[in-house]
């Protein structure tokens, strides 16, 4: 319950918070909305020696469209993305994504930079950012560089994010087609985690799926997108059984997780089933 | 927690198996690992340092090689205890040889107790796999460089490495929100 | 007259400190100069302590001490066990590990500084070399004998046998049409109050007294039992239970923490606290249920019932807490559920291994009963291919059968399980239900309805069936301004008795609910009692407070009737006042006493706090509660001989145990392709005897079957092969929440018992007794089209898949 | 290395020097001596220990003193006006939506919040609302209940 000593610094800006992480890459961590870090100092798992609170950092939580691109500054928290009336309309799988995170509580404090730098493989936002192909902004002492989202879990809380970089910003591309979109999830009766959370973005034209993607989240070691159920929609009429075959392919060629409460072979059962109803979901 | 799993070596499998029992590879395979001292024939003592950023655990211990049969089997023991909790494991290594690719396939029993078993029961099994993989991955490198040649640079997944740990502990820490 | 507050649903007394967050539980309790106690616990279920090296952590900033096994081996003495079971093994129980440690989490070192947080930072330097040791989790394997000892001087890891009931089961089983039997498991489950333990002792040096607030259940029992293990006398030491954040049995015990916290603050001679953290909570608090055993039952082909046997295995963990091995005796005591069973036999095996002790978990030993019994029924009627319902009725004991005697000895109090049963049944309109759910079957839905009619055994007890007394204890006080307090010796922890003690008090006294105040959990305040389980505060502590008052207004009609110048049994008492019936009389007179021979008040003039004494009023026929208290205080004018003052106390020792009763049914649906439980109904029809606070029975109904719903359906401890604790905290042992349930529709029966004079029977555990099987029954149902007789819990929706996907 | 930090609770500044590990809870039980809030879990998921910090309703277990530094807490002792209870807490007494009490002040600061949020919830989403806020006792039922009560005297 008590964590270990620690320094703690407020940079005036990320620029300085990038200087500071450089400094101590291996003892320093940054500390956003604290909804991961924090528990995990509290059982004395992380004992960091500095924190670098970049909370206090307004102009690192907002909601912009720009360019053709939603832009998502790292900040923002998952109330903020769940509350947005703007998002329901250009992007409703943000909201729904964040609605689910969680409890009220910590969706007034997490934030979604925050989630995602921490890559817990149950995480829901993995899968909604996946679904979206979006790019996300790290920043470091270096400058900045921009991670596609299929580039950006590597493993079981591993992100391509390199010490000393922080994330800054999460960029959506906007389609030109109105997006059809969902995120179904189950929870973990304890924790609220996902036990599997699908997260579909898909457009239509003329009664076919003109463009397809599906994030799955708390599946396997990271979260990844569904190619096979992918490419067995697009071009495709999105009818019950064409979804249903498609589903199928949800977890192919991925090594399940397993726990407690589902073992791998249920868990491929329901990556399938969530799967098939988030896509129904999505085009209906 | 039973582990098993197969990986594939691109490296010829005495090679490989030399890798596997030379504890300066070994020193620099073992995910986390600060310091491999020999203790006795095919025993060190260990400190692995795991983690992923600002999640770390030290671990002291001591890794053993049994049932030594070149180049095909040998038995690896490992113990370790830290702050986090302790962790032991004992898995058997059974290497053949196809086509110049080495297959290894491995079987283990491995325990963890303390902090980590008690709050990071969903991320065991998957830190376990995690780290093999890594292992593996870096005994490839090391296998497949020249003998004479210096030791592989340290690849980028070294800076991971430690998450094999960290990985326990993931679920852990977590709450139900994914925020940090 | 109809009472002004028994019956009525009262706002609670106790809530708006409560609510306002001005309460105190033991950690809100501050004291200056307190020291801050963590515990060094084991990481190993089964290991020799090799070394225990603290001497980097007493060199840490802000330590104090830190103590080891060894330090308060021979100074504070062992955990006390109050089961009482021929040939019990009782293993030396000390509050610190000694040479070997027995489960993850027992207690190593206790470390002291000044605040929590170096407390905390030196509970990692303390260093513990184990010598691992191979463990004992598996009971059953246990049971067999052979393989490691976790106690060797006991030479097996059995602690118990126990054999108990009657008739001849062996000719019930055999005569029988139909035996059918079934393995049932009842889980290890934690109990999660959700304040977690807590002890803060101060020890007062120059008056030699110890005063220790501790999260409990039971202060008077705590206090007689630290008095023991710390040799302090019983009479220095107070104990104190502030407001306690929940017990559910879990503070129904004796912890190695609460005397060791004593003790440290005797050595150190200022205020040491302890809060456990929740993991410390999940692994060092006591543990319920964990009974694995298996059904036999016999019937004829109508349904009739012959004989029940029950062979269980109760896994104990490692060493005995205060009624361990009592719980599994509970379990026998009420095989017989509603139903008339002409030859039942328990067979208990207690055994130890290297897991926390389980013990008194909301219902203890009841719930696990209940469940084997409802099963069985059901069993029973999937065997017959009877009704469910209609199996139950068959058996049940008619109203004019009670007093009931079942096979297990107990004497049913009173009941009407039928009347419970068809509102029940009426409530959730079974038939129509049954009638959806064929239709619903037929396309391919699978919807299940659960049926459980429970009895329990309530109002715990008759002294002669409990380890330290059965009775509870009431003091009833006016004080000289009229106020109303009421002393009690149970312990309430948010049953709310502090208004349910106070509805009673102010209707029989005729006082303002505001004008009575309960006090409880002070040993310094409140006479001797028992506390708060067993769903045994009003049943028992009620009545005295009852009786108390009883007792307390004979005498107040007597200083009543003096005063009005009559005798006792021309007064008559009704909404606070005497009256005197006949003539009119000034009471001066009627006393011939004269005014002027009344000694001179000894407070000086002006401070005489009444001014006067009590006169009845202008037509001299009535005198207040009020007027007779101060009276009774002044005692310038009392009957001859009458002692001064104006309080009762009463220690009720009940003559039986209650039974309270009731029928729950739920009705789920599953969804075939991920397996998902929902809830569609939940009806409740439940019998507590005689009702105080209906609001009150509500709650305590909704608690219980969420409780018991946690059972059914998600909460389960879990120990590894290791004996390593893997839901060791929150985020794997699944607590409901809000929206997991179901809206319960709750109703009830009212049969009064007949062994208390206010016929109330209990209601603490009602719920977590009669929902779990019905829960379980309704899953059950649901998959009866594949076959499934039974599951075990909690049933978790991957089960369900995998039958439906079989 | 102590910092300081300003923090107004329940309408008073306070200013004091603490180790940045201090968590906000310890910070208000025990530097302020506000114990009305409560601590019952160590993984941040019972909802005990709720306060609103700046207008959100945050569990204070999980945020260190110093970010709160600048900030404005309510606490459950600061719910009630002139001795006039919140509605929420209005609610609770009413519906008996509590017993032993301990989880009742983090509850009442979630429910607070969600009638900011929803002032007209259904009984759904009050559930859905409570689900970071753990309670042993009462089944929620009347807790539902409660805040229902208070959306309609709000």
């Amino acid at each position: 319950m008590i964590p270990a000593q620690f320094d703690y610094v407020v940079p005036a800006s990320l620029a300085e918070a990038a200087a500071l992480l450089a400094e101590r890459p291996d003892e320093a961590k940054i500390l956003a909305g604290g909804h991961s870090l924090i528990p995990a100092m509290k059982l004395r798992l992380a004992q960091p020696q500095l924190l670098i609170d970049i909370s206090r950092l307004k102009d690192l939580a907002y909601i912009r469209e720009e360019g053709g691109q939603l832009r998502i500054g790292a900040m923002t928290t998952h109330y903020a993305l769940e509350s947005s009336a703007r998002l329901r309309e250009i992007c409703p799988l943000l909201p729904a994504c964040a609605a689910t995170i969680g409890d009220v509580q910590v969706r007034n404090c997490g934030t979604i930079g925050g989630s995602l730098a921490h890559a817990d493989p149950a995480a829901d936002w993995p899968a909604a950012i996946l679904a979206l192909d979006a790019e996300l902004v790290a920043t470091s002492a270096n400058g900045e560089r921009t991670i596609r989202a299929t580039d950006f879990f590597v493993d079981m809380l591993t992100t391509a994010l390199e010490p000393g970089e922080i994330l800054r910003e999460i960029r959506v591309p906007l389609a030109q087609a109105r997006a059809q979109q969902a995120y179904l999830k189950l929870p973990h009766p304890a924790s609220g985690f996902a036990v599997v959370g699908v997260a579909v973005n898909l457009t239509q034209q003329n009664n076919t799926c003109a463009s397809i993607a599906v994030g799955l989240t708390s599946v396997a070691a990271k979260a990844f997108r569904a190619g096979g159920v992918e490419q067995a929609l697009v071009g495709r009429a999105l009818d019950e059984q064409t979804i249903a075959a498609a589903a199928a392919h949800a977890t192919d060629s991925v090594e399940l997780n397993e726990d407690l409460f589902a073992s791998a072979d249920y868990r491929r059962h329901l990556a399938q089933v969530y799967t098939r109803r988030a896509i129904t979901a999505a085009a209906g | 927690m039973k582990i098993e799993g197969t990986h594939e070596l691109r490296a010829a499998r005495a090679r490989v198996y030399a890798a596997l029992v030379d504890p300066s590879v070994l020193a620099r395979c073992i995910p986390g690992c600060e310091r491999l001292e020999q203790t006795g024939e095919h025993a060190y003592a260990a400190t692995l340092r795991a983690g992923v950023g600002a999640i770390k655990g030290v671990f002291q211990g001591n890794v053993r090689l049994e049932d030594m049969r070149p180049p095909e089997h040998y038995r690896i023991v490992v113990d370790g205890k830290g702050q986090p909790g302790f962790l032991k494991g004992a898995g058997d290594l059974d290497l053949t040889e196809r086509d110049g690719v080495t297959v290894i396939k491995y079987a283990g029993d491995v325990q963890v107790g303390g902090t980590i078993a008690g709050v990071g029961q969903r991320m065991i099994q998957g830190a376990a796999k995690m780290m093999a993989a890594q292992f593996f991955t870096a005994l490839e490198a090391e296998a497949q460089a020249a003998p004479d040649a210096p030791p592989p640079s340290p690849p980028n997944f070294f800076r991971f490495a430690l998450s094999w740990f960290s990985g326990l502990l993931r679920r852990t820490f977590q709450r139900r929100p994914e925020t940090d | 007259m109809s009472p002004k507050y028994v019956g009525q649903r009262v706002k609670r007394t106790e809530d708006p400190r409560l609510i306002k967050g001005l309460a105190h539980y033991v950690d809100d309790v501050r004291l200056p100069d307190t020291l801050h106690v963590a515990f060094v616990r084991s990481v190993y279920a089964h290991a020799r302590l090799v070394n225990v090296d603290a001497s980097e952590a007493r060199k840490a900033p802000g330590v104090v001490a830190v103590y080891t096994g060894r330090d308060v081996a021979e100074r504070v003495g062992p955990v006390p066990c109050a089961g009482n079971l021929p040939d019990l093994k009782v293993p030396d129980h000390r509050v610190l590990a000694q040479d070997k440690v027995y489960f993850v989490g027992h207690p190593i070192a206790a470390v002291v500084a000044t605040d929590s947080y170096a407390a905390r930072d030196a509970v990692d330097l303390v260093v513990v070399d184990y010598d691992e040791l191979p463990v004992v989790v598996d009971a059953l394997a246990a049971a067999e004998g052979g393989g490691t000892m976790i106690h060797e001087q006991f030479g097996s890891n059995v602690a118990y046998k126990l054999t108990a009931g009657e008739g001849d089961i062996e000719a019930a089983l055999a005569g029988a049409d139909h035996v059918i039997r079934q393995r049932i498991v009842n889980q290890r489950l934690a109990p999660v109050a959700m304040e977690p333990r807590g002890v803060l002792a101060r020890y007062y040096p120059g008056e030699e007294e110890l005063t220790v607030w501790s999260s409990t259940q039971i202060p008077h029992l705590l206090r007689t039992q630290l008095a023991l293990m710390i040799g302090i006398p019983e009479n220095k030491l107070r104990v104190i239970t502030p407001e306690v954040g929940g017990g559910f049995g879990s503070k129904l015990n004796v912890y190695a923490e609460e005397a060791l916290l004593g003790w440290i603050s005797m050595q150190l001679g200022k205020p040491a606290k302890w809060i456990e953290t929740r993991r410390e909570n999940m692994q060092a608090t006591i543990h319920g249920r964990d009974q694995n055993g298996e059904i036999e039952i016999g019937c004829q082909h109508d349904g009739t019932l012959t004989g029940l046997r029950y062979n269980v295995v109760a896994d104990l963990g490692a060493y005995h807490q205060l009624l361990t091995p009592a719980i599994p005796t509970l379990t026998g005591l009420m095989l017989s559920g509603c139903y008339k069973i002409p030859a039942i036999q328990i067979n208990v095996t207690g055994v130890f291994t290297n897991k926390m002790a389980t013990d008194a978990y909301r219902g203890a030993g009841r719930p696990e009963a209940t469940y084997v019994v409802e099963r069985a029924l059901d069993l029973v009627a999937a065997e017959l291919g009877l009704d469910p319902v209609e199996v139950r009725r068959r058996n049940f004991p008619k109203p004019d059968e009670f007093p009931f005697k079942t096979a297990t000895g107990l004497f049913y109090d009173s009941g009407d399980y039928e009347a419970a049963l068809d509102k029940a049944l009426a409530n959730a309109d079974y038939t129509k239900l049954r009638a959806e759910q064929k239709q619903a079957r037929a396309q391919g839905r699978l919807i299940g309805i659960g049926v459980s009619t429970y009895v329990e055994i309530c109002a715990l007890g008759p002294s002669q069936a409990m380890p330290a007394g059965g009775w509870e204890s009431a003091t009833v006080r006016i004080e000289p301004t009229g106020k109303v307090t009421v002393l009690t010796g149970a312990s309430p922890h948010g049953q709310g008795q502090e208004t349910s003690f106070a509805q009673l008090a102010a209707d029989e006294l005729g006082v303002d609910l505001n004008d009575v105040t309960v006090i409880h959990g002070d040993t310094s305040i409140v006479q001797y009692g028992i506390g708060t389980f067993g769903s045994r505060a009003t049943a028992v502590g009620g009545t005295a407070v009852y009786i108390a008052i009883e007792k307390l207004k004979e005498k107040a009609s007597k200083i009543a009737a003096h005063l009005l110048g009559t005798d006792a049994a021309s007064v008559f008492f009704a909404d606070g006042k005497f009256t005197r019936a006949g003539e009119r009389k000034s009471a001066a007179a009627a006393a011939g006493a004269d005014p002027g021979e009344v000694p001179p008040p000894i407070l000086p003039a002006g401070q005489d706090p009444a001014g006067a004494l009590p006169e009845p009023d202008a037509d001299g026929k009535r005198v207040t509660l009020q007027d007779v208290a101060l009276a009774a205080h002044l005692a310038k004018d009392l009957p001859p001989d009458m002692e001064p003052g104006l309080s009762a106390t009463y220690f009720f020792e009940p003559k039986n145990f209650t039974f309270p009763f009731g029928t729950h049914i739920c009705v789920v649906e599953l969804d075939r392709e991920t397996g998902d439980i929902k809830f569609l109904r939940y009806v409740a029809v439940d019998d507590c005897g005689k009702v105080i606070n209906p609001l009150l029975v509500e709650g305590q109904v909704h608690g219980g079957i969420v409780q018991a719903l946690g059972q059914a359906l998600y909460e389960t401890v879990v120990y590894d092969e290791q004996g390593q604790l893997i839901t060791g905290t929150l985020m794997d042992y699944a607590v409901p929440r809000a929206h997991m349930l179901p809206w319960f529709e709750l109703d009830r029966t009212e049969t009064p018992s007949p062994v208390n004079p206010l016929g109330v029977k209990g209601v603490g555990e009602a719920g977590t007794i009669g929902a779990t099987p019905a829960i379980v029954s309704a899953v059950v149902d649901a998959l009866a089209p594949f076959g499934v007789r039974h599951l075990d819990m909690p049933i978790k929706p991957e089960m369900v898949w995998r039958i439906v996907n079989a | 290395m102590k910092r300081e930090i300003n923090i107004n609770v329940n309408g008073t500044q306070h200013k004091h020097a603490v180790e940045p590990r201090l968590l906000l809870v310890h910070y208000l039980r025990d530097v302020l001596g506000l114990t009305g809030t409560h601590v019952g879990c160590e993984t941040s998921l019972c909802g005990a220990c709720t306060v609103n910090v700046d207008g959100r309703a945050v569990k204070s277990c999980t945020m260190f003193a110093v970010q709160a530094d600048g900030a404005s807490v309510t606490t459950i002792e600061g719910m009630a006006r002139d001795g006039a209870l919140h509605p929420v807490q209005q609610g609770f007494w009413e519906c008996h939506g509590l017993q032993c009490g301990y989880c009742t002040p983090g509850m009442i600061m979630t429910a607070a919040q969600l009638l900011e949020r929803n002032p007209k919830p259904t009984h759904e989403e009050i559930r859905h609302g409570l689900e970071g806020n753990l309670c042993r006792c009462t089944g929620y039922q009347h807790i539902v209940e409660a805040v229902a009560y208070a959306a309609k005297k709000q």
